[in-house]
C-alpha cells in the first residue's frame, strides 16, 4: 500500500488552512467595504431614529416554552444512540448471545439516563412556569 | 471523471476549512454550534472515505462515535444555552466578557 | 566536637521556632530570654569548637543527610568546620547574642516583640548554615534564608510604607544577583559535577580557564548583590528602615559579609583567576572611596554608618581580591566588632531621642549618655584606625598588602579613604556628642539606655579594643592552615614605619579637622548649595538615575507591552489587514478582553503556527534527507 | 479473566458509584454524599494501591477491546495520582461544601464521571478511546464549570469552555483522521510499528496529524497559545472545580500525552522538538504576563497554572530529544504542582467556606495577623510554587531542569529559571499582601477540622519533600518517589 498515494494530497491541508485565514481576511474586508460603500453617506442622525411618532419596535415574546428545547434535546441525545443498535442489528445473528448481552448492557445504561431525566421532571410537560 | 480517496478527502477538508472560518467568524452562540458541528462532520468524511479506502470498517465505527460525542457535546452546549437565554434574553456572544484582564 | 557543632548550629532555629509559636501574641519576655540563651549556647559550643581548631585539631566534618540521590545526581548535605568557618562561626555568634540581649531593651515597647525575635533568630540559624555548610548548595540555601530574614526584618515595621519599599528593594537586588549566583553554582555543577567545596577545589586545577572565569564572575555578582557592591549598592543604606540592632547584626556584621566570605571560602578558584581578582579589587576600591564620599555630608546617622559599612566591605574586596584573604578574613572580624558596636550606639541615641535620626539636631549628648558617648567614641577610633585598636591592625594590613603588591594607585585610594572615614566618624561624634545643646530646640529629653544594655554592649567594646593586638597573632597562625598564607611585609624598615606613622597622622589630621568643622557646627547653607554637596548628597544621584532609567521605562515598557504591542501584535497577526485598512477603533482587541471570538481565533491562529513550523521542518528534514 | 476483572474493579466501582450518586440525587440526603464519593474513591483507591510496585502490563479484555485498553504499572501509578488528587480534592473542600447550597448529589456524580474518564485517559492504548475517554472528563467538567447557574460568571466560564473544547475535540478528530489515513490504525502500537517499518521522511501525514492531537492536549493543559481560556474558567468555575481542573486532571492528560510521546512516537522525537520549544517559550513568558497583571488570587493562581504546564513542556521537550528520564522529573513536577497548589486552593476554599470573600489580593491584607497559622502555610504554598529552596516546589524545578540540561537545552532551562525568578514577584506579592498591611479584624481562632487539618498536611508535605529525606530515615522520600516513577515507565517499554 502505499501511503504516500494518501499523504501527497493531504499535503494540502496545512495549505487550505493558510487559504482559511485568507478567506476569513477576505470577508471580513469584504463585509467591511460592503457595509461602507453601501451605507447611506447621509448620517443624519433623525434619519436612522424611529418613525415620528411610532411606538418603539417592540419584539416577539418568546412564546414557545423552554421546555420544548429540553425535549428537542433529549430526544437528540436518545436518537442518536441508535446509530450504535443498527451495525448491532444488522449483524444480530452473527454476534449472537455476546451481542446481545452487550446491547443489553448498553440499554441499561440508556435506561439509566432515562429514569434520571425522568425522576428530574424533565419529561413533564405541564410543569411550565 | 472518477472519484478518488483525494477528491473525498478534499472534500473533507475544505468542510473543515468552512466550519473554521465559521467558529471564527461567528458572534451568534447558535451559529458557533453550527460550526462546530461542521468541522466534526467534515471529519467524519475523511473517516468514512479512508475507511472505505483500506476496506476496513473500524473508520466507519469511528465516524459512529464521532456522531455520538458531537451530539452530547451540542446537548451540553443548547442545555446551557437554554439558560443563558433565559437570563441573559440574547445569545451573541459579544456580551459575554464580564470576566477580562 | 560534633555535638558542639550541631548545639552551635540548632540552638537558634530551636530558639526562633520557640519564639514563633508565641509570633501573635503580645510582647512575652521568655521569648527574648529564651533566644538569647540558646544563642548564648550556640556561642559557647563555637567557642570550643574554636579552642580545639585553635589547639591544632583537625576540621570537623560531618556528613549530615543526604539531600538528593537520584541516578547520578548525589548531594550529600554537610557540615565543615575548619579554621575559615570557625572564624566566621565566633563572628556570627557574638555579634548576635550581643544583639539579642540588646534587643530585649531596644524593643522594650514594640507590639510585636516576639515576631521580632522569631525572624532574628531565624536570620541566625541561616547564617549558621551558609558559612558552615560544607558544598555550595547549603551556602546557597542559607544565602537565601538570610534574603528571606532580612527581608522581613527591614520590613519589619510594615505600617511604614518606606520600610516595604526598602524590603522589597533589597529583595529584589538580592535576587537579581542571585540570579548570577546559580548560574555560577550551575556552571560548577555543570562542569564538576559535584558542589562539595573539596571537590571542585580538587577539580579546579583541571578545568578550562574560561570556565573557571565565568564561574568566578558569576559568583561574584551573587557576592556582590549580598555585599551590596557597585552598581547594586542601593538597598544597603535604605534597608536602614529597620529596627537598629537588625542593622547591627545583620547589614553590618553578618550577612552583608557574607559576599566576602563567598570569595574567601572559593580561594582556590580565584587564585587561578588573577585578573578577575584584580578586578575585585579595583572595584573594592572603588566602592570604598565611592561610600565613603557619600557619608562625608549626609545628614543621616544611620545612613552615615551603612555608607561607611560599604567603605569597609570595599577594602575586605581589595584584600580578597589581591590573594590576601586571610588579611580580608581578619579586616572581616575587627569590623563586625566595631561596627556592629556603632551601630548598638547609634541605637541607644535614637531611643534617646526619640527616633530621631539627623545629628545636626542633636548635640552635646555626652552629659547624658555617657556610657554610649565612650562606646561610640571607641568604636570611630576603631574605624579610623588608630593604634592600638582593632581596626588598624586589619586595615593598615591591607594598606600593606597593595602596597607591597605594587597596586600603588589602589593604595593612594585606600589611603584616601581612611581619611575620609576618619573624618565622618568624628565629624558624627563630634555632632551628636559635642557642641551646643541643639535638641532642646526641638524639645527633645534624652535619657541614658538600660544598664543592662550597655553590659550587652560592653563585650564588643572590649573586642574593638583588643580584637588587634591580643588577637593577631594566633589568629595569623591558625587561618593559615588552610589560607595561602602569604607574609606582606614591607621589606624597608624604614619605608615600613614612614608608612605607618604617616598613615597615623594623616588620620590624626583629619579626625582633628573634624572635630574643629562640626564641635559647633550649625547647618551651613552656602557650603549645602555647592553643587559637590549636592552631588554627594543626592548620593550621586543613583537612587535617581535607577529609577529615572530602570523602574521607570521598566513599567512605561510594561504598560507599552500590554497596552500597545499586544494591541498591535494581536490586531496584527489576528485582525491585521483588516485593521490596517480601517482604523476601527471599536473596541481593543487585548489577548484576554474576554471576548470568546477572539479566543477562538487565538486558537486557530496557534494552531496554524504550530502546523506552518511542523510543516516547514518535516520538509526541512526530508529535503536534507533525500 | 477474574484477575481482568479485579484490574478494571476500581474503575468500574467509579462508575457504578457515580450512576448510584446520580439516581439517589432526587431524594433527600440520607448521608453526607460528599463522604459517600470519598468513600467511593478511598475503596478504589485502596484496590489500585495493592498493584503498586507490581510490574505488569496487560490488554484487558482483549478478546473484546482489541488492544485499545491496558493496565500496566504506568497506568496504575496515574490512577492512584488522580484517585488520590479527587478524594483531596473532595476532602479539602468540606467546609466549602456545606457553606453552598447548590452541591447536590448531581454534582458528586460528575465528579466520579469526570474521575472515570480521567482514569480511562490514563489506560488508553488507542486513540479513539483516548479521545472518548478525554470528552467523558471534559463534558463532566464543563457541566461542573457551569454547575452554579444562578452566577453569571460561571455560566459564561462554561460557555467559553464549551465552546473552544469542541473546538479542540475537532482538531483532535482531524488529526486521527490523518494518523488513520497514514497508518491504517489508531491503536499506539500498530502506529509504532509503521514508524518503524517506513522510513523517517515518509511520514509528513502522519506528523500533521499528530500535531493537531497535540494542539488538543496543549489546549487542555492550558499550554500558549491556547491558553485563553484558562484564567476565565478557572475564575468562574466554583472553587473545588478549579481545583479538580488545574491539579487532577492535569495529571490525567500528561498521563497520555507521556504514553505518546514515550511510547510510541517516540521515533519522530526530532521532528516535535522544534514546535515545542517554541510552545516552551510562549507558554513560559506568556503564562507570566498573565499571572502578573492579576488582582484576584483565582486568576493569578490559573495564570500561574500555565506557566508550571511550560515547566512541564520544557521536560516533554527533553523527552522529545532521547532524555527518557526527564518523564520522571514531569511526575514529579505534577505531584509537586499538586501538593502546593491543592494547599493553596484549600486555603482560598476555606475563606470563601467561612468569610464569603471575592478573594482579591485586597482581601488577603493583614492576613498575617488575623489568620497567623493559615497565613504561614500560604506562605508555605507560595514559596513551593515559586520554587524556593527547601520546599517541594525547588526540588521539582531542580529535576526538569537539569534535565533539560542533560538533554543539551541550556537555552530552555536558563528562561525556565529566569520566569521561576519572576514567579517570585507575584508569589510573593501575596506573602508582602499579607504580612505588611495592617488589619482592624482581630486574630481569628484556629480550628482543626477537615478542610484545615489537610491544608496542614499539604504545607507539611510540602517542606517534608523539599528537606525530608534523611532526617526521618524510615519514612518514605522523595527519591522513592522518583524511584516509583522510574518503575512506572519502564513499562512503558
Amino acid at each position: 500500500m502505499d501511503h504516500m498515494n494518501v499523504a501527497n494530497p493531504y499535503f494540502g491541508v496545512f495549505v487550505l488552512f493558510v487559504l482559511t485565514f485568507g478567506a476569513f481576511f477576505a470577508t471580513t474586508v469584504i463585509a467591511r467595504l460592503a457595509s461602507r460603500a453601501m451605507a447611506a453617506k447621509d448620517t443624519e442622525k433623525l434619519k436612522l431614529t424611529v418613525y415620528e411618532c411610532g411606538p418603539e419596535v417592540t419584539k416577539q415574546p418568546n412564546r414557545i416554552s423552554p421546555q420544548f428545547y429540553l425535549f428537542a434535546l433529549l430526544f437528540l441525545l436518545f436518537d442518536v444512540e441508535i446509530v450504535f443498535m443498527f451495525p448491532w442489528a444488522i449483524d444480530f445473528k452473527l454476534l449472537g448471545w455476546f451481542g446481545f448481552v452487550e446491547m443489553m448492557l448498553f440499554i441499561l445504561l440508556l435506561a439509566v439516563g432515562f429514569i434520571y431525566a425522568w425522576k428530574k421532571g424533565a419529561l413533564e410537560w405541564h410543569n411550565i412556569k | 471523471m472518477e472519484i478518488t480517496l483525494t477528491h473525498y478527502l478534499i472534500l473533507s477538508t475544505l468542510l473543515f476549512a468552512i466550519g473554521l472560518i465559521g467558529v471564527m467568524r461567528r458572534t451568534n452562540l447558535l451559529m458557533l454550534f453550527f460550526a462546530t458541528e461542521i468541522l466534526l462532520n467534515a471529519v467524519n468524511i475523511g473517516f468514512a472515505a479512508i475507511s472505505r479506502y483500506y476496506g476496513d470498517l473500524t473508520g466507519q465505527m469511528f465516524a459512529f462515535f464521532v456522531i455520538a460525542i458531537a451530539a452530547s457535546e451540542v446537548a451540553v452546549g443548547l442545555g446551557l444555552l437554554i439558560v443563558w437565554f433565559k437570563r441573559s434574553g440574547g445569545i451573541d456572544l459579544t456580551t459575554m466578557t464580564s470576566m477580562k484582564g | 566536637m560534633e555535638l558542639y557543632l550541631y548545639l552551635a548550629l540548632f540552638s537558634p532555629l530551636a530558639g526562633s521556632l520557640i519564639a514563633a509559636l508565641f509570633g501573635a501574641r503580645p510582647k512575652t519576655l521568655f521569648t527574648g530570654v529564651v533566644t538569647s540563651a540558646l544563642l548564648g549556647l550556640s556561642l559557647v559550643s563555637s567557642t570550643i569548637l574554636l579552642f580545639y581548631i585553635l589547639g591544632g585539631g583537625a576540621a570537623v566534618h560531618v556528613e549530615m543527610m543526604t539531600w538528593m540521590a537520584t541516578g547520578d545526581l548525589y548531594i550529600p548535605f554537610g557540615f565543615l568546620v575548619d579554621q575559615v568557618s570557625v572564624t566566621m562561626m565566633m563572628v556570627v555568634t557574638v555579634v548576635s547574642t550581643v544583639v539579642h540581649v540588646y534587643s530585649i531593651g531596644y524593643m522594650d515597647h514594640d507590639k510585636s516583640f516576639n515576631r521580632f525575635f522569631a525572624w532574628l533568630s531565624a536570620f541566625v540559624f541561616s547564617m549558621m548554615v551558609l558559612v558552615m555548610s560544607d558544598n555550595f548548595a547549603g551556602l546557597f540555601i542559607g544565602w537565601e534564608g538570610v534574603g528571606l530574614c532580612s527581608w522581613a526584618l527591614i520590613g519589619f515595621w510594615y505600617h511604614k510604607e518606606s520600610a516595604i519599599w526598602a524590603a522589597n528593594e533589597a529583595f529584589i537586588m538580592n535576587r537579581i544577583a542571585d540570579l548570577g549566583m546559580l548560574i555560577g553554582l550551575f556552571l560548577i555543577y555543570w562542569n564538576v559535577g559535584s558542589l562539595q567545596y573539596d571537590r571542585f577545589f580538587e577539580a579546579v586545577v583541571t578545568l578550562d580557564q574560561s570556565v573557571l572565569v565565568m564561574i568566578g564572575i558569576f559568583l561574584f555578582i551573587g557576592a556582590m548583590g549580598k555585599s551590596a557592591q557597585f552598581p547594586l549598592h542601593t538597598w544597603l543604606a535604605d534597608a536602614m528602615e529597620g529596627p537598629t540592632p537588625v542593622s547591627a547584626l545583620i547589614h553590618a556584621a553578618t550577612m552583608v559579609t557574607a559576599g566576602v566570605y563567598l570569595v574567601v571560602r572559593a580561594n582556590p578558584l580565584y587564585e587561578m583567576i588573577p585578573e578577575v581578582g584584580y578586578f575585585v579589587a579595583s572595584l573594592g576600591a572603588f566602592v570604598a572611596m565611592f561610600a565613603a564620599s557619600m557619608a562625608l555630608v549626609n545628614r543621616d546617622m544611620k545612613r552615615i554608618i551603612a555608607y561607611s559599612t560599604l567603605s569597609q566591605l570595599g577594602y575586605m574586596f581589595v584584600a580578597a581580591g589581591l590573594g590576601a584573604y586571610w588579611v580580608a578574613l581578619f579586616h572581616l572580624m575587627a569590623h563586625a566588632f566595631f561596627k556592629a558596636l556603632l551601630f548598638l550606639g547609634a541605637g541607644n541615641v535614637m531611643h534617646a531621642m526619640s527616633d530621631e535620626l539627623d545629628p545636626f539636631k542633636m548635640g552635646g549628648l555626652k552629659k547624658v549618655m555617657k556610657g554610649t558617648w565612650i562606646m561610640m567614641t571607641l568604636a570611630s577610633v576603631a574605624l579610623a584606625g588608630i593604634w592600638p585598636l582593632a581596626g588598624f591592625f586589619s586595615k593598615d594590613l591591607i594598606l600593606e598588602v597593595a602596597f607591597v603588591e605594587h597596586h600603588y594607585v589602589l593604595y593612594t585610594v585606600l589611603l584616601l579613604t581612611a581619611m575620609l572615614t576618619a573624618f565622618y566618624s568624628f565629624r558624627l561624634v563630634a555632632l551628636i556628642f559635642h557642641g551646643e545643646e541643639r535638641y532642646k530646640e526641638y524639645g527633645s529629653h534624652p535619657h541614658e539606655a538600660y544598664t543592662f544594655m550597655l553590659i550587652a554592649m560592653s563585650p564588643l567594646a572590649l573586642l574593638a579594643v583588643i580584637a588587634g593586638f591580643a588577637f593577631k597573632g594566633s589568629y595569623i597562625d591558625m587561618v593559615t592552615a588552610v589560607l595561602p598564607a602569604t607574609e606582606y611585609h614591607v621589606h624597608s624598615p624604614v619605608v615600613f614605619w614612614i608608612m605607618v606613622i604617616g598613615t597615623q597622622l594623616l588620620v590624626g589630621a583629619a579626625i582633628a579637622y573634624a572635630y574643629k568643622k562640626y564641635q559647633n557646627a550649625k547647618i551651613d547653607k552656602a557650603f549645602e548649595q555647592r553643587p559637590c554637596y549636592k552631588v554627594l548628597f543626592n548620593q550621586y544621584y543613583i537612587p535617581h538615575f535607577y529609577e529615572e532609567y530602570i523602574s521607570k521605562p521598566y513599567r512605561e515598557l510594561s504598560h507599552v507591552a500590554w497596552k500597545q504591542l499586544d494591541l498591535r501584535v494581536v490586531d496584527a497577526t489576528v485582525d491585521g489587514i483588516a485593521t490596517l485598512f480601517y482604523k476601527t477603533g471599536e473596541q481593543t482587541h487585548t489577548m484576554q478582553n474576554g471576548n470568546l471570538s477572539t479566543m477562538l481565533r487565538w486558537m486557530v491562529a496557534g494552531t496554524v503556527l504550530l502546523l506552518a513550523l511542523g510543516v516547514a521542518f518535516t520538509v526541512g528534514i526530508s529535503v536534507v534527507a533525500g | 479473566m477474574i484477575y481482568e476483572l479485579f484490574l478494571i474493579l476500581p474503575m468500574m466501582l467509579i462508575v457504578l458509584g457515580a450512576l448510584m450518586l446520580m439516581l439517589l440525587s432526587h431524594r433527600e440526603a440520607p448521608l453526607n454524599r460528599n463522604m459517600l464519593s470519598v468513600l467511593i474513591l478511598a475503596l478504589a483507591f485502596g484496590l489500585t494501591l495493592s498493584r503498586l510496585g507490581e510490574a505488569h502490563s496487560v490488554f484487558v479484555f482483549e478478546a473484546i477491546f482489541g488492544r485499545s485498553f491496558i493496565v500496566d504499572s504506568f497506568s496504575t501509578l496515574f490512577d492512584l495520582m488522580i484517585l488520590g488528587g479527587a478524594m483531596l480534592t473532595l476532602l479539602i473542600n468540606h467546609d466549602y461544601f456545606k457553606s453552598r447550597h447548590y452541591f447536590d448529589g448531581d454534582f458528586f456524580a460528575l465528579v466520579l464521571f469526570a474521575v472515570f474518564g480521567m482514569m480511562a485517559l490514563s489506560h488508553a492504548h488507542e486513540l479513539i478511546s483516548a479521545f472518548i475517554s478525554l470528552e467523558i472528563a471534559s463534558l463532566s467538567i464543563y457541566a461542573l464549570v457551569g454547575y452554579n447557574s444562578d452566577n453569571p460568571k460561571s455560566r459564561e466560564a462554561m460557555m467559553k469552555y464549551v465552546v473552544l473544547g469542541s473546538l479542540a475535540g475537532a482538531l483532535f478528530m482531524l488529526g486521527l483522521a490523518l494518523i488513520y489515513g497514514a497508518t491504517g490504525s489508531t491503536e499506539l502500537g500498530a502506529i509504532a510499528a509503521h514508524i518503524a517499518a517506513h522510513p523517517q521522511d515518509a511520514h509528513t501525514m502522519l506528523i500533521i496529524g499528530g500535531f493537531f492531537v497535540m494542539v488538543t492536549l496543549f489546549f487542555k493543559i492550558g499550554a500558549v497559545p491556547f491558553h485563553a481560556w484558562v484564567v476565565d474558567v478557572y475564575h468562574g468555575a466554583p472553587l473545588p472545580v478549579t481545583m479538580l481542573m488545574a491539579s487532577t486532571f492535569k495529571i490525567a492528560l500528561f498521563a497520555v500525552i507521556l504514553r505518546i510521546y514515550l511510547g510510541d512516537f517516540a521515533a519522530l522525537g526530532d521532528f516535535w522538538s522544534l514546535p515545542l520549544q517554541i510552545l516552551c517559550v510562549l507558554t513560559l513568558i506568556g503564562g507570566s504576563f498573565l499571572a502578573l497583571s492579576q488582582s484576584n488570587i483565582k486568576r493569578m493562581l490559573a495564570g500561574s497554572s500555565v506557566v508550571h504546564a511550560g515547566y512541564m513542556l520544557i521536560a516533554l521537550n527533553a523527552i522529545t530529544l532521547g532524555n527518557f528520564n526527564a518523564s520522571e522529573s514531569i511526575l514529579f513536577y505534577l505531584m509537586s504542582y499538586f501538593i502546593s497548589s491543592v494547599g493553596a486552593f484549600g486555603i482560598l476554599s476555606f475563606l470563601a467556606a467561612h468569610e464569603h470573600k471575592q478573594l482579591t489580593f485586597e482581601d488577603f491584607k493583614g492576613f498575617g495577623y488575623s489568620h497567623p497559622y493559615l497565613a504561614a502555610m500560604m506562605s508555605i504554598f507560595m514559596l513551593s510554587l515559586a520554587g524556593f529552596p527547601s520546599t517541594i516546589g525547588f526540588l521539582g524545578k531542580f529535576y526538569i531542569f537539569t534535565g533539560a540540561i542533560e538533554a543539551g537545552q541550556i537555552a530552555l532551562a536558563a528562561l525556565g529559571i529566569f520566569v521561576a525568578f519572576v514567579s517570585i514577584f507575584y508569589y510573593f506579592r501575596l506573602i508582602a499582601t499579607m504580612y505588611f498591611y495592617d488589619t482592624p479584624k482581630t486574630e481569628q481562632h484556629f480550628g482543626f477540622d477537615t478542610t484545615t487539618v489537610l491544608i496542614l498536611l499539604m504545607a507539611i508535605l510540602s517542606i517534608w519533600g523539599g528537606i525530608g529525606t534523611a532526617l526521618l530515615p524510615y519514612l518514605p522520600t522523595p527519591d522513592a518517589l522518583i524511584e516509583l516513577s522510574r518503575h512506572a515507565i519502564t513499562s512503558l517499554d
